[in-house]
Order: C-alpha cells, then structure tokens, then sequence
C-alpha cells in the first residue's frame, strides 16, 4: 500500500534543475508569500476603505477569499486523499493489462 | 433372367393398358373426375413397373433422363403459355372462352381445359419420372465433388 | 380498370416469372440462367412499378382469373381473384426491386458456393421462389396464398439445401425449415378450412364481409391456426428457432435474399388478414394484438441480446432480423393507422437494410471463405467497399438519421405515443430506445473488428469484390440513405396503405 | 434529391462532414492534414458569410420537410455562431495538433466529429439536432477506439451505448415533441408544464442533453472514455461533445432552476474526483467535468449575464481544456505513460510543453490577463447579483479544484520537482503540437487581455467589467492562498500523490455488481430454462422411446429431435393460441 504513495523521486545528483537550486526555491517561496500578503492587505484595505463591493454579507469579511481559498484547499486535499485511499483499485481491477497494450495498427504509429 | 419371365410378361402386357388408361384419365378430366395430375402420376407408374422389371438402365434407355427436363418445361409451358396466349387474345389470364369466342357451347372452356390439363400431365409425368430416377439411381454414398 | 393496355398488369408479376422459371432450367450451366433471371426480375421489377403507380392513383385493382369474377348481382367472385391496394403493391414492389439487385448480386457468389452444374437448376428454384413471394403478396385468395406460400417455400428449401457445398449443416437447416414451414402451411390451411366451413368463401374481401359480425368458435380457432402458422413463417419470436440456422447456411445470396423478402412477405399476409380479413370487429383481434405487443417486445430484447454475443455475422444478422421483426409486430399491434404505417415502413426499409448487410457478408464469405468475427478483422484495409458499405448499412440497422433506418424508428415511435395500450406509450419508447442500443453494440462489435482491428499476420492478400457485387451491394448501400430524403415512397404510400388496410369498408368493392 | 438534402448541405458542419469522407480517402497524413485544414477555413468562410444575427431574430436557412415535418437546417444568431466558430476554432487546432499524429481514422473522424457538433449548434430544430448528435456521438465513438487497445475498444462500447442511449432519449423526447404540438422547434423549453406537472417530452429531452453534458451520475462515460483514445483523439474529444450539449442547454433550458443545483454538485464533485484519480488525462476529464458545472450554473441562473459567462466559459475551456489535453497528449507521446506516479520533472526535456501546461493552469484557475479570468468572473458576478449563494460557494470552490487539480497536479507535480525515469524522454513536443499550443495559448492570452473580443460575440449585449479592482483582488487572493496551502502541504509532506490505479466511480456500479446482476440473471434463467426444458424433453423422450421400442428404430429419431421439438413448441402456442380464444370468451 505504502508503495504507491511514493515521490517519483530518483533524485540523482547532478541532474538538478533550474527550479531545483536552493536559491531559486527561496526565491519562489518568498515571492508566494509576498504577493499573499499584498493581495489579503488590498483586500483588507479595500474593504475598510469601502470600494470593494460584496455579494453577499458573508464575503464583505475582509480576506474572505483568502480563507475561503485556503480552507477548501485543506478540504479538497484532505478529501482528494480520502476517496482516492477509498476507491482506488489496482490497475487490472476492471482490465487486465493486456488490454493496454496496443496492437500495431499497420499505420506506423510514433 | 428366367427368374423374373412371369413379372415381366405381366409387366409387358400391363404396360400399355396402363398407358391407355392414364391418357383416358387425362382426356376425361376435362368434365368428369381425373386430369392431368392423376394421369401424369399412372403415366409415371408405368414407367415404375418396367423399371422394377427391366431395371432402371433399360428404363432409361426407353425413356432417356435427358428428355425429362424438357417435358417437364414443356408441360408447364404448355399450362402457362395457355394462359398467355389467352392474355394475348385480349382476355384475362386463362379465360378460355377467348380461344374459341364464336361458339355458345363453351368450346373454348374445352379447349382450355384440355390443353392445360395436358400440360399438367406431361409435367407431372416427367417430375415424378425424375424423381423415381434420382432416388432409384442414388448411389450408396454421395461423393465430396458432387456438393 | 380504365388504363387501356394495362388491363393485364396485375397478373404479370407472377407470370413472368412463372413462365421464365421452367425455361431457366433448360439452359447451360454458367452465365445464361443468371443473365436470364436477371433480365426476368427486372422486368418484373418494371412491371411491379407500373402496377404501384396504377394503384397509386386509380385505387385498388382486382383481376380475375380465367375472367372468372363476379357474376351478375353477386358481390363475390367465384374464382380465384388478385386483388392489389397500396399495401401489397408496395410489398411487390419490394420484393421485385430487391430481386432486381440481388439477381445479378448472385452471380459470382453462386459461382463460388454452389457446383456449377446445379446453377440452371439454382436460378429456376430462385425464380419459383419469386413468383411464390410474389403469388403470396399479389392474390386475394385466401387458398391461393396457401399454393404460393408452399410455391416459395419448397423452392427455399431447396435453394437453402444447395449451401451444403459450403456447409453441411445447411441439410440440416433446410430439413428442420422444411418440417416447420410444412406446420407452419399446414396450420394456415386448416385455418383456411375453419374459416371455408364457417363461410363458404376463400375470396379475401368477402370472407371480411362473412365475418362481420360472426364470432364463434370455429372462426376463433381458425384465427388461431392462421395466426400461429404465418407467425411460425414470420419466425415471430417463441416460433423462430428455424431462421437462425437457416439463414445462416444458405448461399449468400439467397440469404440476402430471403432475409430482405420472406419474412416482409409474411407480415404482409398477417396485416392482411388481421385488418382486412378478420378486421375490428372481430374481437379476439385485440387480445392477438395485445399478444403481439408482448411478443414484439420480447423479440427485439431477446434476438438481440444473442446476436450480440453471436461469432458468426451471418448468424448475428440472422438473428438481429428475428429482433427486427419484433418492431414490425410492435407497429402492428398498436392497430392504429400510425402504426401499421410504420410496420410497413420498417418492412420496406429494413428489407433495403438486411439486402444490402447480407450482400456485404456475401462479399467477404467470397473472398475469405468465412462469416466468422475473425475473418472481419482489419477488413476495411482489405476490402475497403464492402466494409464500409456494411458499416453504412450497420447504422442504418441502428437507426441512425442520414439513413432509412431513423425513419423506421422514428415512425415507430411517434406511432407508440399515439397509442392506448397496456403498455404506457412511454415505456415503449424507451425499449425501442434501448433495444436500438442492443444493436449499437453488435454494429459496433462488427465495425469495430472491421476498422480498427489488425489484419490477421498470417492472412493471405485479398481482392476487392467482384464489381458486379460491389455495385449491387452499394445500390443497396445507397438506397438506404435516398430513402431517408425520399420518404414520399415509403411513407408516403405505407401511409395511405395502412389506411386501406384499416379501412376495411374503403377497401371493399372497389372495382369489379 | 429532396429540399431536404439541399438544405442540409448549406449546413457548413455537414459540408465539412462530407470534407472528412473525403479526407478518409486521401493517401498520407500530410495531405489529410492540409485537406482537413483547407476544409476547416473553407467552411468557416462559408459560416462567416452567413454573418450573424439577435437572439430574438434569428436567420432561418435551408428549410425543408421530412415526412411532413419541418426542418431547419440552419439557424444563425448570435447563439449558434460563437459555438460555431469556437469548433471551427478547435477542429483547426486540433487539425494542426495531430498533424503527424492522426491516424487515418482519427483525421477523418474528427473532421466528420467537428462537422457534426458544428452542424449541432447551427441546427434550427430538433430533429436536424437529433440527426447531428447522433453523428456526433457515433464519429467520436471511432476516435475513442483510436487510442488502439482493448481497454480503448470496451471504453469505445460503453461509451457508445451511453451515447446513443442520450441519442435515443433526444429522439423519444423530440418524437413526444411532435406527437404532443407537431412542432419541431428547438427553441426555450420548461420541465414543468403550465399546470404545474412534469413536462415528460422536456424531461427526456433535458436527460439526453444531460448525458453529454456530464450531468452528476450520468457523467461517468467521460473520464471513462477521454483517457483511453490516442494522445490526438483526446484532444478531439475535449472539445465538442460536452459543449455542445452545453449549447443545448443554453438554448433549449435557459433559467431553468435545477441546472443551478445540478451545475453546483457538479463543480464541486468533480475536483474531489480530479484529486483522486492517478491517470493525468483522468484528472483533466473530471477538471473538465467541473468547468462544466460552471456552465451549467449560468445558464440555470439564466440571466442575461450569466447566460454570456456560460457561453464565454464554453469558448475559453474548449481552448485551454484543448490546450491542457494537447500537453499530456505530448508528453504521452514522448513519455509514453501518463500515470501521475510516474512521472516529474518533465520541464527538462519538455520546457515548452510546459510553458504551455503552465498557461493553460493560469488560465483555467482564473488569473488575471488569462481568458479563464474574465469568463469564470462573469458567471460567479452574476451568481452573486441574483444572490444564488450556494451556487456562487461552489464556483468558488471549483477554482481552488482547478488550483490543485490543473495547478498542481497537471503542471506541479508533471513538470516540476525532480526527474523521474519516464521523464527522461528524447525531446520537447513535436513541430505541430507545438504550434497548436501556441495558437491556443495565444487564444487565451489574447481573450484575457482584449476581453471585449470574445463579448461582442455573444449572444447578448451586457456590458461587463472584468477587470475591476475587485475581482483582481478576490481572484488572487483566492488563488494565491490556495496555492500557499498546497505549497506548504507539500513543504510539509502532508500531501501525497494519489494512489497509481483505477479510480472508482458511477460506472463501477454496472461494471461489477451490474455485470454479477446481469450475469447472474443470465445464468439463472438459462439454467431454469435449460431444466424446465430438458425436463420436458427427458419426460417426451421417455414416452416416445416406450412408444418406439416396439415400432422402430429409435436411431432416425434421435437425429430429428431438435425438429421434433421445435414443432411440438409450435403445437405449444397454438394450444396456448386456441385456450386464451376459448377462455377468453
């Protein structure tokens, strides 16, 4: 069971990417972090100030969107991981793995 | 061969009475019971008896199985051609009144009736002929090319 | 009858073939007796036209023959009388156009499965065949349909017979048709003999006026035995075991043949004598027809359910018409005008469909010997024509627009929502849906093996077809999409036919 | 011919129907290439003549009669023509895409598909739609066989019956249609009638278009069948089957309230669904089953707003859907596996690949300048101004899905991070699948920052902003949290891919216990059968064979027992025939 949870990770020294360096990584995390703070502070700015115009009473709280991103997030991962534990089946559960192999239709497929 | 002389005597002097018999049939039928189908299958009989007296090779050597298809088409053609001539006359198919249209005795209904009748006959005759060949004629076991 | 030289046109279609038959037997094996029954179907086929467009616009035409019709200040005839409405000349008109192509269809297949010194005999028992189907259709005897139904049947036996040079089972096949054709003639003649005893008349239109109003016993039970006798020729579904096998083994030809005319002639026959024999007022008709809905039904669901799981085409085919005759019987059991239309449509349209499937099968059991699954894969690599022809013809079975098949179902539903039986409207819908879907899966199991299956390594190159038989079958092919724009034929006259034949009093009388 | 005939063939789907028999007979994927591609522009030049019109009057074209009917091959207002034009616009791209891909069957099916959905959205009523979606639902059937293996070939099956089964539902809807006023109109329809009580022709014409339209339980033939064609056929399906029913809707359901509740579990479902599933063109058939569900909601809001943000999103999801399948169809092409747990670190050999996996999850999650900003922020501002909240939670819940799903799944987890052994591949995507890419995310690109473009096409005029300080905000700050949530998920190795495998869903029910059922009741009736059957045999032969122990041999009987059989079942029914006449009496 364990097994399919694995990170595709054969991380082999030397093959580190562009978006790999220590440096690179840094800086993407701060730049996320950076534009969540701009955006919650417009947001809370905006509605203090009051041209930020709700729908609803419920998104007239400030970082509404915010929260509301955040917690579906935690939802959809929590849940995502749920029902792919509860209804995930080996792969020849409906075929076999003969059947995904693919007879050679004459055309020279690529 | 002497085994058979007394079947076969009979057989020789039944043989054309039963001839006669089947063409009196036939021409009877015209307005009392018989007709073509029961002369054709006397006429037939006949040719049965020789056959189981004489075997099927003299039969045949008497009446050739090449001659029976063309009776046969002969006798239905006779039937039908009755029919269209009588349509070609100007008439429904089979009135028979057409083909003598002058008479007030039904001559043509005679006429008709006589013709297809003899048609009927001889086709029946032929196809009943055929059939008593093919079956006296079978051989033990049919082989594969005859498919 | 008022068209001058005309007057001989509706005892033609059986006569000219009647009178061709004989001959074609006198001819030399090869190409002479098949160019002759081609040449003889379609004259036939010309004269069928003439004859459904006299109906078309001067109404019923009766003939009698041997001029022996009514006699003065009779209503009956006293002879033997052909009586064609709309309804059986569209059915002739269908048998002699599908002659009209498969005759010269059969050519290179009759080569090929049957020994060449049988073919004058093969073409004469084709045209006897012919005439009988026609005779059934044409008369309005009762008896006399008893005479052609045996005229077609012997010959089909025989014709069924000659598949044993391919197929020994095809003796075996022709032997268990041939004992249940023979009940099935005999049930339909005892009825006659009730119906005779109960009446004193074998003429189709007065048996109707005798009838009315008699209800007893023996007219009941003669209804039974014809019901049960032409339902057994009709392969109506518990009495259908014959037709699988039947159709299976028999030359191509003569299954396209006969899978495209029998059993449409049949349903003719029980649309005849349902309608214009017995008629309304004959009350056991609706429990027949409320019998019908549920043997439709069971037909479409259960013939297609085999056919899906069928490995021999020929065999599912076979099987799917058992199911196709199901939507037949459903239209007819709905007893409204809508729905006998729609019977009648599917009877012409699914004759176009079947012709043109078999002939494809024809195709390939020519070249590759075999109406198996397994010869059908990769096959619109190697016999491109005749896959695709199938393929279009396929979905017309389905029941897809762009082809005749959508007509029928189309027909056949907008027929079940007009209708008051036990079964709510709706419910019929939806299982003509879902048996349309039973067929979707077996069309696309064969199309499926035909495009994208591989091409077996081992297999041998093939030709195309011959292009007699390509062009023959893609006549077909194409007929069923015309007919999906040219519906003035089909619906148009299947319409107006069930009206006449509903119409019992319309029917009646109408030109002496 | 007939009228019927001539008007169909003004129809350009169906001209370019007729292009893709043509283009079957063409020897070689170049040229089937540029004839699909010349018929594509050729037909859309024949559409563009035709101009356009209001919705509330529309230009009637090629009418004729079928069997006393009326039929209307082609109706133009500003409806049918953005549809139009948005599947010319994906049968061009898809053209070029498979360019050196598509077999022979998928270049000729696919134009004959794009031919059908085009045909679909121009037909002026509803038995020329019937006629169009059957064809579009038996063309596509040879494209999910395309994907070439048996699993493709049972996909292909059951995805043809469901297909014809919605075929069949429009069919008997349209039939109850006719019967019911003898008119064939597609024009607004209710599922309720006047008096309050179900409408049943509506009815089955809504689950027909429902079916397609991936409707929750009904949708399960879509991520079914969508993974299993070829790397091109995936492409092809994306983009027409689903959005024309979502067309159909637009025009024949529009303010029709259950699509609100309907589009809402949908949206939401869907991405659980996405998370879940292992297959990365698995996850883009529940992403694109939960955009679906924005659609749905808007036209279940119904107004004229909503009505637009439905439409646009159809247009900008056919795109960059198109455009993310388009990716994975790359990297399947190269990698030759598209299990999530295989493969990461892809940018390395495939960096534009993933640039454009990049573009098509900005676009999709909604980020400003990309078309999936203004398109989703119509239809979520007009969930809003009619006060339709648990529609509006839902969309907003669907754009953190698409965040993960297409964000994350599809582009994070695929092409980032660090190399696995399937991600060693030769090169980036071929020429072609490159340039349809690039034009579908320059598509994106152009409609997000020119958005008055797409709006002017459609069907109403309703000036809206999108690019307002507020939605900038409430997008960002939506997607940017959620973003910061997976990363430190992540970070923290809370999350974990999903497990390699099948992902169960709807369509377990008829494929395991369904078939056991079946089977079972198979089984069971033959067996009855087969006793009931041999029993009576048993019984008859032990009569005949006392009867014929003194009279015969029984050797010629035993021979003609089926026979023998078959007309003792015929005597059968007679005596049934001849009890029901006497009894009934």
């Amino acid at each position: 069971m364990s097994d399919n949870h694995h990170t595709p990770a054969s991380e082999e020294t030397g093959d580190t990417g562009f978006f790999e360096k220590p440096g690179m990584r840094k800086i993407l995390w701060v730049a996320l972090l950076a534009s969540c703070a701009i955006f919650a502070a417009l947001g809370i700015y905006g509605m203090v100030a009051g041209w930020m115009h709700p729908y609803f009473t419920l998104d007239g709280l400030p970082v509404f969107y915010a929260l509301a991103g955040a917690i579906v997030a935690a939802v959809l991962g929590a849940g995502g991981r749920l029902l792919s534990e509860a209804l995930t089946k080996p792969s020849d559960y409906y075929d076999s793995p003969a059947d995904e192999t693919r007879p050679d239709d004459g055309e020279g497929r690529p | 061969m002497m085994a058979h002389l007394i079947l076969r005597v009979t057989i020789k002097l039944l043989f054309a009475p039963i001839i006669v018999f089947a063409l009196y049939v036939q021409f009877h039928g015209e307005y009392g019971p018989g007709g073509g189908f029961q002369a054709g299958v006397i006429f037939a009989a006949a040719f049965v008896l020789h056959a189981l007296g004489f075997g099927l090779d003299e039969t045949k050597k008497v009446l050739p199985p090449k001659v029976l298809p063309w009776l046969m088409v002969t006798g239905v053609m006779l039937y039908a051609g009755t029919g269209v001539a009588t349509m070609l006359l100007g008439e429904n198919f089979l009135d028979y009144d057409i083909l003598q249209p002058d008479s007030h005795h039904h001559a043509g209904q005679h006429i008709g009736i006589i013709l297809v009748e003899l048609g009927v006959g001889v086709a029946v005759a032929s196809t009943m002929l055929t059939i008593f060949y093919y079956f006296a004629g079978r051989e033990p076991e049919i082989r594969d090319e005859d498919w | 009858m008022a068209i001058p030289g005309l007057e001989q046109l509706p005892v033609l279609p059986v006569v000219i073939p009647l009178v061709a038959a004989p001959l074609t037997l006198l001819m030399k094996p090869g190409r002479a007796p098949w160019a002759w029954a081609t040449l003889v179907s379609w004259v036939t086929f010309v004269v069928t036209l003439l004859l459904l467009e006299a109906v078309w616009v001067h109404g019923p035409v009766e003939y009698a023959m041997g001029g022996w019709g009514a006699p003065e200040g009779m209503s009956a005839p006293i002879g033997i009388t052909y009586y064609v409405d709309l309804a059986n000349a569209l059915v002739l008109t269908l048998v002699a156009g599908i002659a009209s192509v498969v005759f010269p269809y059969a050519y290179y297949s009759v080569e090929s499965e049957i020994d060449h010194r049988q073919t004058p005999a093969f073409y004469t028992a084709l045209l006897i065949c012919f005439t009988g189907l026609l005779g059934v259709t044409i008369t309005g005897d009762a008896f006399n349909v008893f005479v052609f139904l045996e005229i077609s049947s012997l010959s089909t036996y025989a014709l069924i017979a000659m598949g044993a040079r391919n197929d020994r089972r095809a003796l075996t096949a022709s032997f268990n048709y041939l004992v249940m054709g023979t009940i099935g003639a005999t049930f339909y003649v005892i009825g006659i003999g009730l119906l005779y005893q109960a009446t004193g008349t074998l003429n189709m239109l007065d048996l109707h006026q005798q009838l009315m109003g008699q209800s007893n016993r023996m007219v009941e039970a003669g209804f039974a035995f014809i019901i049960t006798g032409i339902g057994l020729k009709l392969a109506m579904v518990p009495l259908h075991l014959w037709l699988p096998n039947a159709y299976c083994y028999a030359p191509s030809a003569i299954s396209a043949f006969l899978a495209a005319t029998a059993t449409k002639v049949q349903v003719y026959i029980i649309l005849r004598f349902m309608f214009s024999v017995f008629g309304f007022e004959f009350a056991f008709l609706e429990v027949a027809l409320n019998a019908f809905i549920v043997l439709g039904i069971v037909g479409m669901f259960y013939a297609s359910f085999v056919a899906v799981f069928r490995d021999n085409v020929k065999q599912m085919l076979a099987y799917s018409s058992i199911a196709q005759i199901g939507y037949m019987l459903l239209g007819i059991s709905f007893g409204t005008v809508d729905g006998v239309a729609a019977s009648l449509i599917h009877v012409f349209n699914h004759a176009l469909i079947k012709a043109a499937l078999f002939m494809g099968v024809g195709c390939v059991v020519l070249r590759l010997g075999s109406s198996n699954f397994a010869a059908f894969n990769g096959l619109a690599k190697r016999m491109p024509w005749t896959a695709w022809g199938l393929i279009i013809s396929g979905l017309s079975l389905v029941g897809v627009p762009l082809t005749v098949g959508f007509i029928s179902k189309w027909k056949l539903m907008e027929a079940a929502f007009q209708t008051q039986t036990f079964i709510p409207p709706l419910l019929i819908v939806l299982l003509i849906g879902a048996s349309s879907l039973l067929a979707a899966i077996y069309i696309g199991r064969l199309a499926y093996a035909m495009l994208l299956q591989p091409v077996p390594e081992d297999a041998e190159p093939v030709k195309e077809a011959p292009h007699l038989m390509r062009i023959t079958m893609w006549i077909m092919v194409l007929a069923n999409i015309w007919f999906f724009f040219q519906t003035d034929v089909t619906v148009g006259v299947a319409t107006r036919a069930a009206q006449a034949l509903l119409d019992t009093g319309l029917g009646y009388g109408g030109a002496y | 011919m007939s009228d019927l005939l001539a008007g169909l063939i003004q129809n350009p789907g169906m001209l370019l129907i007729v292009a893709g028999v043509i283009v079957a007979l063409l020897p070689g994927r170049q040229l089937r290439a540029i004839a699909a591609l010349a018929a594509i522009i050729g037909c859309y030049a024949l559409l563009a003549s035709y101009g356009t019109a209001p919705m509330d009057a529309p230009v009637l074209m090629g009418e004729s009669t079928l069997f006393g009917l009326d039929l209307v091959s082609i109706r133009i207002d500003r409806l049918s023509v953005v549809f139009a034009t948005l599947f010319f616009i994906a049968a061009g791209l898809n053209a070029i895409y498979g360019w050196l891909h598509a077999s022979r069957m998928e270049a000729s099916m696919g134009l004959i598909y794009a031919g059908a959905a085009i045909g679909g959205v121009l037909a002026g009523d509803l038995l020329t739609l019937f006629i169009f979606w059957e064809l579009a639902a038996l063309s596509s059937v040879f494209i999910v066989w395309g994907g070439g293996t048996h699993a493709a070939f049972k996909a292909g099956m059951r995805y043809l019956v469901i297909q014809v089964g919605s075929g069949m539902a429009l069919m008997a809807g349209v039939a109850l249609t006719v019967a019911a006023t003898g008119e064939t109109a597609f024009t607004a329809m209710s599922l309720t009638a006047e008096d309050g009580s179900l409408n049943i022709a509506a009815l089955l014409i809504f689950i027909g278009f429902g079916v397609k339209a991936g409707f929750p339980l009904l949708h399960f033939w879509l991520p079914d069948a969508y993974p299993r064609a070829s790397a091109v056929g995936a492409v092809m399906l994306s983009a027409f089957t689903t959005k024309m029913a979502i067309y159909a809707l637009a025009r024949g359901f529009p303010g029709e309230d259950i699509l609100m509740l309907i589009g809402a579990v949908m949206a939401v479902a869907f991405i659980f669904f996405g998370a879940a599933a292992s297959d990365l063109r698995r996850v883009l058939a529940y992403s694109l089953n939960s955009q679906l569900g924005f659609m749905v909601c808007g036209i279940g809001i119904g107004s004229e707003l909503a009505i637009n943000g439905a439409v646009a999103h159809a247009f900008a999801s056919v795109i960059y859907k198109g455009m993310l399948f388009m990716a994975m169809g790359a990297v399947l092409t190269r990698a030759g596996t598209l299990r999530a747990a295989h493969l990461s670190g892809l940018y390395r050999a495939m960096p534009l690949t993933a640039l454009v996996a990049f573009i098509g999850a900005l676009t999709i999650t909604g980020v400003p300048l990309f078309a999936g900003f203004v398109t989703k922020s119509m239809t979520i501002s007009a969930a809003g101004y009619y006060e339709h909240m648990l529609v509006w939670l839902a969309l907003i819940a669907a754009t953190v899905g698409a965040v993960n799903n297409i964000g994350v799944r599809i582009f994070h987890d695929t092409f980032m991070g660090a190399r696995s052994d399937a991600a060693k591949v030769s090169g980036d995507a071929p020429l072609p699948m490159l340039i349809a890419m690039a034009l579908a995310a320059a598509i994106c690109l152009v409609v997000g920052i020119q958005p008055t473009l797409l709006w002017s096409m459609l069907p109403f005029d309703y000036d809206y902003a999108a690019y307002t300080m507020d939605h900038l905000i409430t997008q960002m700050q939506l997607i940017l949290f959620a973003v910061l949530l997976f990363a430190l998920a992540r970070r923290f190795g809370l999350a974990a891919r999903p497990r390699d495998g099948v992902l169960l869903d709807v369509d377990w029910l008829y494929r395991v216990p369904g078939r056991i059922a079946l089977a079972g009741v198979v089984r069971g009736t033959a067996a009855a059968w087969h006793r009931l059957w041999w029993g009576i045999q048993a019984g008859v032969a032990r009569l005949v064979k006392g009867l014929y122990d003194t009279h015969g041999p029984e050797g010629a009987l035993a021979r003609s027992w089926p026979v023998g059989f078959m007309a003792l079942f015929t005597a059968v029914v007679l005596g049934l025939m001849l009890i029901v006449t006497f009894v009934a009496y």
